[in-house]
């Protein structure tokens, strides 16, 4: 996204409408495991430190909720704010956003509907564990999932074969037209 | 009277219970549920987390191939779906160049002539009172703590359904079907969602807070209308009972599971014995 | 390129609200063309067929009538009586063969010096592209 | 040949940075009629007023036409300078080379090319300018009040003081307002009552206030002067001239437990009560929804049975009475923007994460004043309306509805923060071990002691104030779990409270819109009343002689609102100054030789000022039959004109004649 972009995203957010009342931070389910409270990550996008934003951890404990933009007295959209800081470091991550467990899985899902249309779960996991290994983090995490495998294949509800799209060369010719950042 | 139904991966996946539960109860209603051909993924968080145009087109994708199979009602039973689709209609409505520009990258039009429903309005469409009057085992004894979540509802202007901060509507159904629900706190409060893989660790705190929440207000259940609730509420639920050394033992149901239970149907018809708490 | 052309507009505006609108885009240094001219009347009530015919007669483009928002006119009606008198003659200018879209109407509040600004810029825009209104004074020429 | 002076102004550097004034001046000097062409820095200053005096001397100018700043800026001014030289005001025109030219355009030479035309425009127009005289109007030396709180009762004794009569109405049936509930008042702390009573039993015993309550503004005819006002006394079913208010009546009624309007429902009353105990009138009235004789039309009837004076009637009806008055006085208040769910003006929205209304400890600020007030329906106790137990952490939350764009206020409702100190205050003051948490986004201060006032309630009464909004509000095992957010710790915040307390937003008293149309005043998209100019005429409005003061022209505090009500109530004053009063000629007349007796002119007049009348001769033989004007009525908008069919009717000062002109002067 170019300089430009950015503004004219952030414009459509109405990021200069906020006056920091906080109630996008009274209302945060995850408030209290951010390192910077989501009113602050708007004001930096405020006076232009779309930089900082994009590095706050905050961005990826967002569980997308949208409790903050339903509430915000300024119809300050900061749910997308979170959105589109991680949009814009999607594209140039950082060393240790590219480690961090939300973004690997957001890669991992898209990856994985690029390739079948539909989300197949069982490789989703097993592609997401993947990359958390390779970046060498938090193994424990790693099985626990792997535990609970067998009890959801019990309860029919884990497939090894994923259900797929009949046109799956669409769903592809979709992705590169979104992500070449061009019109079609 | 059958109507659109885009399922959706965690339908078709994980949650296969809720469709099993949803079509079963819905059939018993005389409501048939006819699959969108070849639809695909909405694109969920992810998409909206990592590049907005392909937020818009996937969903748009869906729409369009909704309205080539002339389906006036579309029913996504998964509020993540069903907000994406929404928010991807109004953006499109609103906007012409950027239909135009849909048009040519998922290489159908898009009309809005499709209209979106979750669960709960199907169950409007249906209608509470004739609803109530094929009742046949009225759930006497239920206390339900109804739980929204936050797409049902949320963000308000996308999703125009109920009232954001006090919903109702699941009430009302609840109501119908001869139960009773509980007034608790947690009905709107966030379970996590899609964290579910990528940060469990949100998850469990959350759904710990919102079933101790439903449990002092005296429920005996939780209902809810997603498949995200479910799995967090459900699947997850005795990882938080290790995580915080606490003794949930609640049972959550699909909002179908209660219609399909007191219209006649087995749990085993409904898919709630697939359930990870049941019958404790 | 030859000089772009530089259409005469004529603005009808009550002296309550668009007037103030008006001075109100001033205030605000909003710029706009350079191209209209306003006359100042006490609402657009005011505002007849006549005076409106007579703008093109003069070697007016397009011709502007402006009042204030319904429900608050200072008169309490005028610009009503205006809409509704515009709604009427619109189809005797077509008969007269006046191109109405040379004729704009707009509710500008003395609080919405922007909308004014807005209002201008598009009317000069879309005038410049219609070109000069010549058919009027052929017309009048010819009865002479 | 028409004499007349151009005098062009360079506004400082206002105009004279993208006007040529020189070269303007310059050319329209050749401008035919024109005298003299004259340019000069700031035209409005006392030289540049004294140098267009010496040049309509000096030239035997017969008209002026000044180019600089909008009309509404300083027209009068230049009629004024005129008019001292001897030339008739009406023939001054202005050329507005400043708002619409130089301040909007850039380029020098359009600009001054635009700034020519715009004064050939009105050199054209002034040759055709009629001298016009200024209308005299004879005057009502007697005012109405409308609406009976701290700013009517001001307004009314000031009136009645000088020595004029007043009629006040009031819609409730006590005056007093909203001030007659408050406990005590910032930043003085003192009591709110014990200041205003005594000003309302003034007017309840003043000999030239004529008061009627429970009543409301019906309908209002005339011109500023003269208007004739229609008041409908709403049927109160008591007799206020024979009853003695001795509280038989209301003792007896079986109808008890209603809630109470000046407790904001916080309290009980009988269907048969008085509002408070300090009531002006201090006289009974029976609420008909309630009352169970009215409502069946027979049985109960114990209040009249036990009435000695014989003052209730059960069959008494609305009534509607006529006064004559010169001026009007505008002050209908405010009340509290509704937070529960349902919202009346489908703009707003309400506050569903608070639970108003779901919880009853959940109040509004002024039902915090009832709890307060030694008067209020605890005797001054703080209690929480759930249980009756004292409550021990407080919350008070700011700006519930005001400066929140997504609830449909964006505007500061400005006494806030002023009260919310006070009640932080005033609770600490009662509740010795008891906390109050503030959450507040700005504190508003300025006033007169008002900064040290909210540093006390900090300082001194440890209230804990917290730079942030609450997002949601839920109670959990009787304690309501507050929601907020400490933006300067930068972190969410959670407070278990007692009680808390909603400052909600200022909006208009409803009905205001209704009035304002009755009045021709202007309002806001909120509903406040629009003055005529927000510096120089704040009391003022587009309608002659009507008034506005306190809270339904802005959010105000009490001392605003009195020093307004001061103001207003000067202003009839300066018009009881004079038996007549000048209006301004911009009038319509009608040709009567010319009139068609169509009478179109009368169906879209929108102030009735236009009558059918009878052309006679001298002798007094019909003629026939025409349209007229009446000039004192006639507010001068010109619709008559555009609609007369036989072109008939004219408009001074705006003629056909003289915008024609204009016209031909575009090229």
């Amino acid at each position: 996204m170019t300089a430009v972009a950015t503004a004219v995203a952030t414009d459509d957010l109405r990021v200069a409408e906020c006056y920091q009342c906080g109630k996008c931070t009274a209302g945060c389910p995850v408030a209290g495991r951010m390192d910077r409270m989501p009113n602050q990550i708007v004001r930096m996008v405020q006076t232009g430190d779309t930089e900082g934003a994009m590095r706050a951890g905050a961005i990826w404990e967002c569980v997308s909720c949208q409790t903050c933009t339903t509430r915000c007295p300024k119809t300050v959209d900061c749910a997308g704010v979170m959105d589109l800081l991680r949009q814009l470091s999607a594209e140039r991550p950082s060393p240790e956003q590219a480690r961090h467990h939300t973004i690997l899985f957001q890669h991992a899902f898209l990856n994985n509907i690029r390739r079948h249309g539909r989300l197949n779960e069982l490789e989703l996991v097993g592609m997401f564990k993947a990359a958390v290994v390779t970046k060498d983090l938090d193994v424990p995490f790693l099985f626990k999932d792997a535990l609970l495998a067998p009890r959801m294949m019990q309860r029919g509800k884990l497939k090894l074969v994923g259900g797929s799209v009949r046109d799956r060369a669409v769903v592809g010719r979709i992705f590169d037209r979104c992500l070449r950042g061009t019109d079609a | 009277m059958d109507i659109g139904y885009y399922p959706g991966c965690a339908l078709h996946g994980t949650s296969n219970d809720y469709e099993q539960s949803a079509r079963a109860c819905l059939e018993a209603l005389g409501v048939g549920l006819k699959e969108v051909n070849d639809w695909i993924c909405c694109g969920a968080t992810a998409a909206h987390s990592i590049n907005h145009r392909l937020s818009v087109a996937l969903p748009a994708r869906n729409l369009a191939l909704a309205e080539r199979d002339g389906f006036g009602e579309v029913l996504a039973p998964c509020p993540m779906c069903s907000m994406e689709l929404l928010k991807a209609s109004d953006l499109m409505k609103s906007d012409g160049k950027l239909r135009q520009e849909m048009g040519r990258i998922v290489e159908l039009d898009f009309n809005g002539r499709t209209e979106v429903l979750n669960l709960i309005q199907a169950f409007q469409k249906v209608g509470l009172d004739s609803i109530k009057a094929a009742v046949k085992r009225p759930l006497e004894g239920l206390k339900a703590a109804c739980y929204y979540g936050c797409l049902l509802t949320r963000p308000p202007e996308t999703l125009r359904f109920d009232d954001c901060e006090r919903p109702s509507s699941m009430e009302a159904v609840v109501a119908a079907l001869g139960g009773s629900a509980v007034e608790w706190n947690y009905k709107t409060e966030c379970c996590g969602a899609g964290m579910t893989l990528a940060n469990t660790d949100i998850v469990l705190e959350l759904s710990h807070k919102i079933l101790t929440n439903a449990a002092a207000h005296g429920a005996n259940c939780v209902v809810v209308a997603c498949p995200m609730c479910h799995v967090n509420l459900d699947m997850k639920q005795a990882d938080i009972e290790k995580r915080y050394g606490v003794r949930h033992g609640m049972t959550i149901y699909y909002l179908s599971d209660l219609v399909g239970r007191a219209l006649g149907l087995s749990d085993e018809a409904l898919g709630i014995d697939r359930h990870f708490v049941y019958g404790g | 390129m030859t000089a772009q052309f530089e259409p005469k507009i004529v603005a009808y505006v009550c002296n309550w609200c668009t007037y103030l609108g008006a001075d109100l885009a001033g205030t605000n240094r909003l710029e706009y063309p350079p191209n209209v001219r306003i006359l100042r009347l006490p609402c657009t009530g005011r505002i007849d067929f006549n005076l409106i015919v007579k703008a093109f007669e003069m070697g007016a483009d397009a011709v502007l009538v402006s009042g204030c928002h319904p429900g608050d006119c200072h008169y309490t009606a005028g610009n009503y009586h205006a809409r509704r008198r515009w709604m009427l003659f619109r189809r005797l200018l077509d008969t007269l063969g006046i191109e109405t879209e040379r004729v704009h109407f707009a509710w500008i509040s003395a609080a919405e010096g922007k909308k004014w600004q807005q209002v201008i810029g598009e009317i000069t825009e879309k005038t410049r592209q219609m070109g000069p209104y010549a058919a009027y004074q052929e017309l009048s020429e010819a009865a002479k | 040949m028409a004499r007349i002076g151009v005098f062009t102004c360079w506004c400082g550097e206002n105009i004279a940075r993208t006007v040529d004034v020189e070269k303007v001046a310059a050319a329209v000097g050749e401008l035919p009629g024109v005298r003299c062409s004259l340019n000069y820095k700031y035209m409005c200053s006392e030289p540049g007023q004294a140098l267009i005096a010496e040049k309509i001397a000096s030239e035997g100018l017969d008209a002026v036409v000044v180019a600089s700043c909008s009309p509404h800026m300083h027209l009068r001014t230049f009629r004024k300078t005129a008019a001292s030289a001897g030339v008739n005001p009406y023939r001054v025109e202005m050329a507005n080379i400043r708002e619409h030219c130089s301040w909007v355009h850039h380029d020098r030479d359009t600009a001054t090319q635009k700034a020519t035309d715009l004064i050939r425009m009105s050199v054209a127009k002034v040759l055709w300018d009629e001298p016009l005289e200024p209308i005299r109007v004879p005057v009502t030396r007697r005012a109405l009040v409308v609406g009976g709180g701290v700013a009517g009762i001001q307004a009314a004794l000031d009136i009645a003081d000088a020595g004029y009569e007043v009629v006040l109405v009031e819609r409730e049936p006590s005056i007093g307002g909203k001030m007659a509930g408050l406990s005590e008042t910032f930043p003085t702390l003192d009591c709110s009552q014990c200041i205003l009573t005594p000003r309302m039993v003034e007017v309840g015993q003043h000999p030239r206030i004529k008061l009627y309550t429970y009543s409301e503004v019906e309908q209002v005819e005339g011109y500023i002067g003269n208007f004739t006002i229609t008041i409908r006394k709403k049927a109160r079913y008591v007799d206020i001239k024979s009853c003695t208010g001795c509280g038989d009546c209301w003792n007896c009624c079986p109808i008890k437990r209603n809630p109470s309007e000046f407790d904001y429902g916080l309290g009980m009353r009988p269907a048969i009560y008085m509002p408070f105990p300090q009531a002006v009138p201090a006289r009974p009235v029976i609420d008909k929804e309630t009352c169970t004789r009215i409502k069946k039309g027979k049985g109960c009837g114990l209040c009249e049975k036990k009435c000695l004076t014989k003052s209730i009637h059960f069959d008494d009806q609305d009534a509607l009475v006529t006064e004559q008055v010169g001026a009007v006085v505008v002050s209908t208040g405010f009340k509290l923007y509704s937070i529960g769910k349902e919202q009346e003006d489908g703009k707003t929205s309400g506050y569903g994460e608070y639970g108003y209304g779901k919880y009853k400890d959940v109040v509004t600020s002024l039902q915090f004043e009832r709890l307060l007030s030694a008067s209020g329906p605890t005797g001054g106790r703080v209690v929480r309306p759930s249980d009756g137990k004292e409550p021990k952490n407080v919350v008070f939350i700011s700006c519930v509805g005001s400066r929140d764009d997504a609830k449909g206020l964006p505007y500061c409702s400005k006494i806030c923060c002023m009260y919310t100190a006070k009640h932080a205050m005033l609770y600490k003051h009662k509740v010795h071990d008891g906390q109050a948490h503030v959450f507040y986004m700005d504190i508003r201060a300025g006033g007169k002691n008002y900064e040290e006032f909210v540093r006390r309630a900090i300082e001194q009464d440890g209230a804990r104030y917290y730079r942030g909004r609450v997002s949601r509000i839920y109670e959990e095992n009787g304690k309501l779990i507050v929601r907020g957010a400490d933006t300067l710790a930068g972190a969410p915040v959670t407070v278990e409270a007692d009680l808390v307390v909603l400052a909600a937003a200022m909006v208009p008293a409803p009905g205001v819109r209704d009035l304002a149309r009755k009045l021709n005043v202007g309002y806001d998209e909120y509903g406040f009343l629009l003055e005529s100019h927000p510096k120089l005429r704040p009391v003022e409005t587009s309608a002659a002689g009507v008034f506005i003061c306190g809270a339904c022209q802005a959010p105000k505090d009490i001392p605003e609102s009195v020093a307004q009500a001061s103001a207003a109530a000067s202003k009839a004053l300066i018009m009881f100054g004079h038996a007549e009063l000048t209006r301004e000629p911009e009038v319509a007349r009608i040709d009567e030789k010319n009139c068609a007796a169509c009478f179109a002119c009368i169906r879209t007049c929108p102030y009735h000022a236009i009558d059918r009348a009878d052309v006679l001769t001298p002798r007094g033989v019909f003629v026939k039959r025409t349209a007229r004007v009446n000039p004192g009525l006639c507010m001068g908008c010109g619709t008559c004109v555009a609609v007369c069919p036989s072109k008939s009717a004219d408009l001074a000062g705006f003629t056909e004649q003289e915008i024609y002109a204009e016209v031909e002067a575009l090229v």
